[in-house]
This record gives C-alpha cells, structure tokens and sequence, in this order.
C-alpha cells in the first residue's frame, strides 16, 4: 500500500498528470466505465432491496430449483432453463471478447460478424428469458402474488430479471448498430475500432450482472 | 462521437487492448466450468453454509474473470483499475447494515405479530 | 464595513436573543433530564465556534478591508495551523459525541423492571392497549383486524384475551414508573410525541418500535403526531395522564378487556337495542373505524365535516346546492361518500360497506351529538 | 469547427456547453420560482390562518411536498450542475467544450421534460402529491394523502426522468474532467470550483440510483400492486392486499440518495464560494491542498451517514451509534473548510463586491446551518428535535439559503463572463442586504421554535396548550419576513434582465481573477472556447498578491519566469 501511494508510483503519477488521469483511454471508453460505475449502484439497490424484502418476509420463500424447473423428455431437471441462459450468456462474452480483437487487428467483416452472432446470442437469451416470463406467468405468478409462498418472489423476479432483460435488449440494439456501422466501413477513415471494445464493455457488463443475478436470485 | 471529433479531441496514445485469441477461449472454458459448478451446487442439493460458501465462490470467480479479462481490466493502468473498483465498497457498508436490519425486522415480525 | 456592523449585531442580538427567549424546552415531566443536559452541551459548544467565526470575519473585514496601495499576504498553507485547528474541531466533536452516546445507550436499554403498553395509530387517531394480569400483550396483526377487533389481535392467542384495550385517545400512566412504549401503526406512518417526555418514536406498519421514559411529573400532557401522515396530521391529538398509581389502577380497571369487547360488540339486530346501546356501539364502532379521526365531536376544524350539531343541518354542497343532513343522507355518505360532497372539504374519504346495524350504530351516534336532531328515543328506522 | 448558424442551432437545439448552462439555469430558475410562491402560500397559512382562501390543509400539503421537492433536485441541483456545471468546467479546464455534447444537449432536453412531467402534475385529477418530499411510503400511495391517484405517479415518473438527465449530463461533467483538460492542468491546478462541482457529480452518478431505484419499486408498489414498501395495512377501515413489505427499506434507499444529495448541492457551493472569496481578497485560497481533500473526505464519506435522517423512524436502534460518530466525524472536514474560508480573508486586501458580500453572507448563514447540524446529528440531541421547527430552520440554512447566496453571488460575479455586461451595483446591494437580514431573521429564531417542540409538517397550530400565544406571534413574524424576502427577489431578477441591455460594458476580466474562464480571447466566450490553440497552464489558480509582481493576480496562463522555479504551490 505505501508502495501504491509513494510519490512515483504509476497510480500517483498518473493522477497528478496533466490533461489525463486515465492516460490513454479514450473518452469514450472512459465514460463507458463510468456509466457501467453508475449502474453497477443501480442493480445493487434492487438487489440490496430483493436482500431486505426476501430476509423480512414471514411467508416461506419459494424454492427456486423447484419453480425453475423443466421437465424434458419426462426428466424432471431443476433450474435447468437459467443454467442454458447462463451458458449463452456466457458463449456470447466469447464471441463479443473475439469481437474486440478482431476490431484491433483491423479484420473489419470478422467482427461484425462476431458481433452479429454475440447480438444472436443475446436475442436469444431475451426470448428465452420471455419462455421463462410466460411459463411462470400461466403458472399463476403475479407481481402481487403467486401460488408457492411469499408474494415478493414474484415482485423481485419481475423486477430484477425485466431490469437485466431491458439491459440485454438494448444491448442488443446497440451491438447491431455498432456492427453495421462496421459493416459499412464507418470507422475505417480513422482507422479506430476501440467502438468495438466500448460496446463489449458494456456487452461484458451484462454478462456479469447475470452472474450475480443467477447466485443470488436463483441459486440462494 | 464524430461530435467529440469535431471539437478535437487531442491525439493520444490509444494502449490498445490486444490479446491473444486463445487467452479468450481458455477464460470462457473457465466459465462454463464455473458455471457448470454452480449448477452443480443446486443440482446435488446442498445446504446451509457449504451451499451459500460454494455459491459465493463461484460466483465471485466468474466476475473477477469477466472484470479482468472480458473487459480489460487487470491491463488498464492502475488510475482507472482504482477508480472503478473503490466506489462500489461503500455499497458493503448499506448490504451489510440492510441485512441487519432485515433480520431486525423479522425478529420484530415473531416476537409480536406471531407468525 | 456594514457588513462587519451587521454580523457583530447578529452576534449580538443571538446572544441576547438566546438569554431572553421565551421559546424554550417544555419543561421536562420524564427521566429524560439527560436529553436536555446534552442539548445544553451541544449548545454551548456549538455557540462558542459561532461566536468566534463571525467575530473573526468581522474584525478581518475592519482590518483588512481595500485600501489603496494595500496587498495582501502571500500565504498558501500554515500546516501546523491547519492540525492545531483539526485537534481543537476533533476535541469538540467528542466532547459532544461522547456524553450523546453514553446518555443514547440508556435510551436504547430498556430496564428490566420496566412496564409496557401498546400505542396503536391510525389515520389520525390513537388507540392503546395494556397487557392486562398476565403482564403478556397478546400477538397482533393489521392482517387480523375486523369491525369487531379494532386492535387486530390474534384471536387464538391465549396471552390477548385479558389485554386491556383503550379505544379512545386519552391514556393513564402511574408516577415514576419506567415503562416501554411499544408502538405499532395500522396503515401509515405515524410518530407517538410527547414534548414533555423528549422521547419520541415512528410507528411503523409492518414492524414495532419502541422506546422506555419514566413519568415524573403528574399532570395532563398533550400528544402529537410528528410524522407526516396524510392531510389530518396536524391534527392527529391525544393525550396521556400521568396520575398516582391508584388512580391508575381504577382506571385501568374501568377498561374492556379484548375477550369482553368481543362478547360485546358483535352487532345483531339494531331492533334488540335501545338508543343508548346503539349511540354506545356507534361510538366504539366509529372509533375503531377511524371515522373520528376526521369527523371531530367538538366543532373544531378537521378533514371532514364536524359531527357536532350536523344532524339536522342545512349543508351546501360542492356543487351549489344544499341538502338537509337527514338519516338517509348520512348512510349515503357512509357508503358512498363521493356522491355529494359539502362545500370546502375534499373528495378523499373512502367509502365504507358498513352493514344495516352499523350504519344505524352510526348514524344514531351523530344523532346524539346534534341538539337539532328530533326524537331521539327510538327513531331508527 | 462547424460554428452553428442559425438562431435554432445556436440558442434552442444548441449543442455548446455555454448555451445548455444557460438553458438549464433558466429552467431551474423558473421551477425556482414556482417553489418559492408555494413557500409564500404555506408561510401564508401559517402565519396568518386561514387567509389564503384555497389554502386547505390538501394544498397546504401539496405546496409543502412540491416546494421541497423543486427545490432540492429542479433547482439546487439542476443549478449547480446543469447550469454552473455545464457552464465552469470547460473553461475552467481548458476545454473547447464537454466530451461528448450531443449528450449534454439530450440531458437538458431530458431535464426539461421531468420538469414539464413535474408542473403537468398540477393540473392531474387529485392534484400534485403531498406526501413530502421524503415520499415516505405507505402514505405516499395510501388514500388520506393528497394526489394519491396521479400525483404520485406524475412525481415518480418526473425524478425517474430526472435521473436519466442527471446521469446524461454527470457521465460529461465527470469524463471532461478526468480526460479533457489542457496542457499543465493537473488536477491539482483546478479551481475548487471545479473540484466541488467534480466530486458533486460523481456522488450524484452514484446516488441517485439508489432514488431512482425506489422510485421504480413505488411505482410497482403503487401500479402492480407489489408489496415492497407495504406491509399489511388497513386504510381507512378498508384492510388492503399488500403484505410483507416494508417501509423502513424505502427510507433506507431514500436517504442512501438523500444524504449524499445534500452535498452535492453542498460540494459545488463550497468550491464556488472559495474562489469568490479568494478573488474578491485578492489572496490565495488558505490551505488548498486540505481544501480539495476535504471535499474528497466529505464526498466519501456521506455514503455513509445517511441514517442519521431516520434516527426516530423505528429503524434498528444499535443503528444509532454507527451513524452518530460518523456523522460527527464529517463535521471535521465542514469545518476546516469554513477555517479555510475566513484564514482566507485574514491578512487579506477585501473588496466588499457585491459578489464577495453574499460570499461572507453564506459563511455566516452556513456555519449556522452547519452547527446545528450537530445537534440533528448527535442521536441523543435528535430526538427531541427531530421532526420540529428545529430541523426546517437547520436545513433552510444549511441547504437553502447558504447555497443560494452562493447562487447569487456566483451568478452576479461570472455575469460579466456570461454576457459581457455588469450587473447594477446598487440593486445587487439592496437586495443582498434583505435577502442576508430577511433570512436570518427568518430562521434564526425558527430553531427556538422547535425546542419549544413544535411539530413541523403543520397546516395549522390550533389549541395546543403547549404553544403559548407568543410562539403565534413569532410565526406570524417569520411569515411577514418570508414574505419581504420572497419579493425582494424580483430585484434580482430585474437585475439580470436590466443589466441585460443597460450594464456597465465589463470587459473580459473585470475582477482581475486568475482561472481560465477569463483568459478566454472573447467575452463572451464563442462556440469552441479557445480560438486556434488550447491554452496552456503553468500554476496554479491562486496567484493572487504574488511578492515579485506589480499586478496582483498572476492568470493562470501566464508562463513562470525563468529565474523563478516554480513554487511549491505552482
């Protein structure tokens, strides 16, 4: 630590520069990550409120593995649903992570084309996710209430998981645009594709409040 | 962005975030791996401690890998790496004392509703 | 130079102003005394810093105002200033920190020996229960309240059947006793405040808070809602006698435990009644049901239209016409209370599916509160 | 450079930072407004009862809630960021604009719409809401309070919108900051001006969200029928479906936002005031280092704190300690600032401008406000006081009237920058003086007034046995100062326009000050700040009285001289 604070070091140095703190991040990106900061607080406070809500409730909590569960080719296999999502979700951060290399190595079609498939991937998450929604929704899972215990299972299911679909989906919008662009050849006059690298941080960011989500939501 | 452009922005040295391919594919292995695990804690059925532990295990894994190679983290310079990692503890000090106080509030709940 | 003027005349005057006030604490009637010595404390520390920052200011003015050819000193930082200034800051910070927390730590220890009893709010008025010979509250919930147990206690409970319930505002304490407040809320927030007892509390739907203060002052004291809770909140009052411990135990005798108010106040056929029983079940069910929260007894102003002398009124209504305050209108605007709304008050009341008996419970309860109201005996339809 | 051309580009769909702050002022200037006619009403009624004929106590609820409300977040804080945010940092880092400006314009287009969404909920069938502007919850949607049916959603839907403007414009504060200044502008050269504004912004991305997610889980609670907030209840008579829920949370995640909220209308405030003070003394800012890592401090550590709002509200009582020692503890940094302030003007050579009279008028108001904080703070001392007249006079001091002084002091010194003209000398004094005294002699006894113990959130004070009748009269006082204030703020206003057309010509650095904002080669500055070249900077933005110079400011982009090393400040 007194290492880290010692007049030389990098991270005092840079701090005490001129013009950049963070040197050589655009501003873009910069800004990315301060956005991603802001909503990191967002999705903590929903789930610090799914925290408090489930922990003061005196209905039993639904067990999720139960609620969650599929049965395929009469095989009766809980949370199995979330566990595919979470693959793809994960697939997709491949393919977005390949994306960004590409971009830097200039391979221009290569990764629109990765970032197509990542937006696939993320399409298909969200349907999934609407699988999910209309299954439990016939089950009779309300926002006010639902057959298996305490009524906020519904409210924080529909709120925390619509929260992260909406994210997804917009995600998806923006990696569309973004790989278009591409596509056409919009960023080859600069010859920059750091664009590439913001979008998957975002991209990245998703994937990463899922992991919390699927611990938290559908594991505890 | 081509906005920003127009305004200027001073030439930089952009530290491009090149990385080998095969370093992404070893990562997302990692994570179905992971994942699979954390499946697997639901899938064997444990409880208690050993569950919430595991859970917490993997979970935490998998975003550190994420965070790190995903999204560039661990070869940012430490400036940034600083700035966006510190803010979020202060969220501990409200999970933490918002968990005491669910449990306060469900402790009232027994002792004087009786459910 | 006006501006050093005035703030050595502010200095001044709050000085003067502080020595002279009539506004001060309420004297205190609790063993809250504490309270008082801390806010003493703070005070005077608090008072010494904003003396001295507006003098300096002043007298940095007066000598170093612009005059020609006049520079200022160059003088970035003075570190051993700055630290002398954090040690001499941190010293009054604990020296008002510390007496805080030591007295706070006996607000939030409840002696042992203490008493309790239940403050139950509503909008916008108080009710209260004692535990009765068991020295046990039974378990209560809003999810069990009905017309026939206002308090929502648990029926099956054992420990809720000799607690003495106090249906109306006013509430006995014996002298110098310690006792809990417990405090509970049947819809909104609500916060149990006495201004003699310093000690003050939300009551919290969904959960219970509580505080202890032991009476030391005989005497009647107001009660007052100090936490915002809907347009009736300035006028949410009670109050609390604090009386011998004999004088307390009559009283307390006088009071309905929860098993007998259930015997009696099942309503069956408002034909079996006399007026008096009816005006009796009127009283306890517009009590239970809030009514009184908004319709006051005495004239005085509240949401709804008074129930003083309503009966038999002439009232204009919102829309210009007027109305005779019969019986009839009065169950329309019981269960239906939107349809016709008098002049100057708001359309917020909700209606209420109260059946034949409790309407004419009700109804014969305004009655008796209306010198206009014709034959009393027997009229109720 | 493509310079905008016509009058719809320039002025409305406008994209240069100087123009979106000058939207954004107006905006909040005007909801300002609003809020202080709503002020007069409910001094008004309490005051003098019952004179104001439509003043029941539903409105009275409603102007109190949308009083509050409008001034906290449309005016304080849409001030100070939006308007001097936008404004100050470009200039004052030497950039030709915000990072990314066709988001900055969209914030201020976001920000008006949450105002325009905001005023329609006065025209809603039931009314704006008059929950508070705390919206506690159950009453915030129950029946009992005023604009339970469209208020309440108008209200939530308006700061929903809100953050989204904020978080648009606060991403551009922030990223300009860190990325964009000029050659020599460490963050350490900065104007505390700046910095205030800087940290502010950071809290405010990482506050509001917690608002922004309470906002959404009322709205569900209040639309869906959701039980966060709710537990079982029974509203008048009639037992409702909710369940479970629980009230507490939602003031835990209110004051998560709300405490931090406090100073980000404090930070830019503080950072404003040390430069007027420092250029109207003529004399560096005393101990600028401590300074900037005092709003460091106080800018971490009010993420922490924010139970001390709740010390009565039935929450956990053992919370009481954690929240009392490090509230107090934040006490520290307030207070260096203020020693900081008036060491400043020690050994100084002070020119009462009308600027740096509101700047010494705010150091008296805020050390008030700031004192008095320790009593609200201290849990014990709380309780009492908690929900009395003490607590409005504490935060109208410390939130109200010392950074609007700050306002108008910061508004009447970088004018001159903003439009190239002068404001009236003799106006801006007349008004100081009222608007200094009026307050005071508003507030001041407005805190014995709650240790007496009167309740605030009051439509009236009939027959209470412990008020005495002077306590009445006091009120009735307060309200005629409130009132003498409120009006006095027309001279203000007239100023700004007057000054408009008829001001004294200013020049491009009237006050002789240092930062860059006055460097610039136009007054006012055009589209791109700068001309053909950034500026450079060699020291820091306090050269003020130098030894050695025969000017006694030094701008900031003036080149040290060879025979002089840079000094330690430099």
């Amino acid at each position: 630590m007194a290492h880290l604070l010692s007049e030389d070091s990098q991270l005092v140095k840079d701090w005490a520069s001129d013009q950049d703190a963070f040197k050589g991040v655009s501003w873009g990106k910069a800004m990315m990550w301060i956005f991603l900061l802001s909503d990191t607080f967002i999705f903590s406070s929903f789930l610090v409120g799914y925290m408090t809500v489930r922990m003061s409730v005196t209905e039993p909590w639904p067990n999720a593995s139960e609620v969650f569960a599929l049965t395929i080719a009469g095989h009766h296999i809980p949370l199995i649903l979330i566990a595919i999502m979470t693959f793809i979700l994960i697939t997709s951060s491949g393919t977005m992570a390949m994306a960004v290399n590409m971009g830097y190595a200039r391979k221009r079609k290569q990764a629109a084309r990765l970032m197509f498939v990542t937006a696939l991937l993320g399409a298909s998450f969200v349907g999934m996710q609407a699988f999910e929604w209309t299954k439990l929704i016939e089950e009779g899972v309300r926002p006010w209430g639902n057959p298996f215990g305490a009524a906020q299972f519904g409210s924080t299911f529909f709120m925390v998981t619509g929260f992260h679909g909406l994210h997804v989906s917009a995600g998806v919008i923006y990696l569309l645009i973004v790989a278009r662009k591409i596509q056409l050849g919009h960023y080859e006059k600069e010859g920059n594709y750091q664009i590439v690298e913001i979008a998957g941080l975002y991209w990245h960011f998703v994937d990463l409040v899922w992991v919390f989500i699927f611990a938290f939501f559908y594991l505890w | 962005m081509s906005t920003s452009n127009a305004l200027g922005q001073e030439s930089q040295e952009h530290n491009t975030q090149e990385h080998p391919i095969g370093l992404y594919l070893k990562i997302w292995v990692l994570l179905f791996v992971l994942s699979t695990l954390s499946y697997m804690v639901d899938y064997m059925q444990l409880q208690g401690y050993l569950r919430w532990t595991l859970i917490i295990i993997f979970m935490l894994l998998k975003a550190g890998l994420i965070v790190a190679v995903f999204m560039h983290m661990m070869w940012e310079r430490l400036a940034l790496i600083y700035a966006i990692l510190l803010p979020p503890l202060c969220l501990l000090v409200l999970i933490g004392l918002m968990a005491i106080e669910a449990d306060y509030t469900i402790l009232m709940r027994y002792d004087f509703f009786g459910r | 130079m006006p501006l050093a003027i005035a703030l050595i005349l502010i200095v001044v005057l709050s000085v003067l102003f502080q020595v002279f006030t009539p506004w001060w604490s309420t004297p205190v009637a609790s063993n809250w005394g504490h309270i008082d010595d801390t806010l003493v404390i703070t005070g005077l520390i608090t008072g010494v810093v904003f003396i001295a920052v507006n003098i300096f200011i002043a007298v940095a003015i007066i000598r170093y105002r612009h005059r020609e050819g006049h520079k200022a000193d160059y003088q970035p930082e003075n570190k051993k200033l700055e630290w002398t200034l954090i040690g001499l800051t941190t010293l009054g910070i604990v020296g008002m920190l510390a007496p805080g927390l030591f007295v706070y730590s006996e607000f939030v220890d409840v002696p042992e020996e203490a008493d309790h009893f239940e403050v139950v709010g509503q909008q916008w008025q108080w009710s209260f229960r004692f535990p009765g010979e068991d020295g046990v509250l039974g378990h209560a919930d809003n999810r069990f309240i009905t017309p026939d147990n206002p308090f929502g206690l648990k029926p099956d409970d054992p420990n809720g059947a000799d607690d003495r319930l106090v249906l109306s505002n006013e509430v006995h304490l014996p002298l110098n006793r310690p006792v809990k407040v417990l405090m509970r809320s049947k819809d909104v927030l609500h916060d149990f405040y006495v201004p003699q007892f310093r000690a003050k509390m939300d009551l919290v739907p969904g959960t219970v808070s509580y505080f202890w203060f032991t009476p030391t002052r005989p005497g009647q004291f107001e009660i007052l809602c100090a936490e915002l809770c809907g347009v009736g909140h300035y006028n949410m009052r009670g109050k609390v006698v604090v009386e011998t411990e004999r004088a307390y135990r009559e009283w307390m005798a006088g009071l309905p435990t929860f098993a007998k108010l259930q015997e009696g106040t099942t309503l069956t056929d408002s034909s079996d009644l006399s007026f008096e029983e009816l005006v009796e079940q009127g009283r306890q069910l517009s009590q239970a049901q809030g009514c009184i929260g908004c319709h006051s007894l005495d004239g005085s102003p509240t949401p709804g239209p008074t129930w003083l002398n309503l009966y038999g009124k002439q009232e204009e209504l919102a829309d210009g016409s007027s109305v005779l305050v019969d019986d009839g209108y009065l169950r329309e605007a019981i269960v239906n209370p939107n349809s016709q709304i008098v002049k100057g008050f708001a359309p917020m009341m909700p209606p209420y599916p109260f059946t034949d008996v409790q309407l004419d419970a009700t109804v014969a309860f305004i009655k008796s509160l209306s010198d206009k109201a014709p034959n009393q005996e027997g009229d109720t339809q | 450079m493509n310079e905008p051309q016509s009058f719809w580009t320039k002025y409305v769909w406008s994209q240069d930072h100087k123009v979106i702050a000058v939207q954004y002022s107006i905006t909040a200037i005007v909801a300002g407004i609003v809020a202080l006619v709503l002020s007069v009403l409910m001094r008004m009624q309490l005051g003098f009862p019952d004179s104001v004929p439509f003043m029941d106590s539903e409105a009275y609820y409603q102007a109190m809630t949308l009083h509050g409300m409008i001034m906290v977040i449309y005016l304080l804080t849409a001030l100070f960021l939006g308007g001097f945010g936008n404004y100050m940092i470009p200039l004052m880092v030497g950039a030709r604009d915000m990072v990314f400006p066709y988001l900055n314009m969209l914030s201020y287009w976001f920000y008006l719409l949450s105002v325009i969404v905001l005023m329609a909920s006065f025209f809603v069938p039931g009314g704006p809401t008059g929950a508070g502007w705390t919206l506690y919850p159950p009453q915030a949607i129950l029946t009992g309070t005023p604009g339970t049916d469209w208020g309440i959603i108008t209200m939530l839907i308006s700061l929903a919108i809100f953050i989204v403007a904020a978080t648009m414009g606060g991403l551009n504060y922030v990223t300009t900051v860190l990325q964009a200044r000029c050659r020599g502008m460490t963050l350490m050269r900065m104007p505390l001006t700046v910095w205030g504004i800087f940290v502010a912004t950071i809290m405010a991305l990482l506050a509001f969200p917690a608002l922004f997610v309470s906002a959404v889980m009322m709205l569900f609670d209040k639309l869906l029928g959701t039980s966060f907030f709710m537990p079982a209840v029974v509203s008048m008579g009639q037992a409702l479906d909710y369940d479970g829920g629980s009230p507490v949370l939602f003031q835990h995640l209110f004051w998560f936002f709300g405490h931090p909220e406090v100073y980000i209308v404090a930070l830019p405030a503080f950072g404003i005031v040390s430069d007027l003070i420092s250029v109207h003394a003529r004399k560096n800012i005393f101990g600028f280092r401590m300074m900037v890592w005092a709003i460091v401090f106080i800018g971490v550590l009010s993420f922490v704190v924010w139970a001390h709002h709740m010390y009565v509200s039935g929450m956990n009582p053992y919370f009481g300690f954690f929240f009392a020692i490090t509230t107090l503890v934040i006490a520290v940094p307030t207070a260096i600032k203020v020693y900081n302030w008036v060491l400043t003007l020690w050994r100084g050579d002070i020119h009462l401008t009308v600027p740096m009279l509101y700047a010494i008028a705010f150091i008296s108001t805020f050390v008030i406000g700031g004192l008095t904080g320790l009593f609200l703070g201290n849990v014990i001392v709380d309780i009492p006081l908690s929900d009395t007249y003490f607590v409005v006079a504490h935060f109208h001091m410390v939130m109200g009237v010392s950074p609007i002084l700050v306002i108008f002091g910061a508004i009447y010194h970088w004018y001159p920058k903003i439009t190239g003209r002068m404001l009236n000398d003799t106006i801006g004094k007349t008004h100081f003086w009222i608007t200094f005294i009026g307050t005071y002699a508003i507030y001041f006894p407005m805190h014995y007034l709650g240790i007496l113990g009167m309740p605030r959130r009051y439509y009236a004070y009939e027959n209470y046995e412990f008020i005495p009748q002077s306590a009445h009269d006091l009120n009735s006082f307060i309200s005629a100062m409130a009132i003498v204030v409120a009006v006095a703020q027309v001279l203000y206003i007239y100023n700004l326009f007057w000054s408009y057309w008829k001001g004294k010509e200013a020049g491009p650095n009237p006050w002789g000050a240092t930062s860059l904002e006055w460097q610039t080669p136009q007054t006012p500055p055009v589209h791109g700040n700068w001309g053909e070249k950034l500026p450079e900077v060699h020291r820091w933005a306090y050269d003020y009285s130098v030894p050695g110079y025969d000017e006694d400011f030094v701008p900031q982009t003036q080149p040290q001289p060879e025979d002089r090393p840079a000094g330690e400040m430099a």
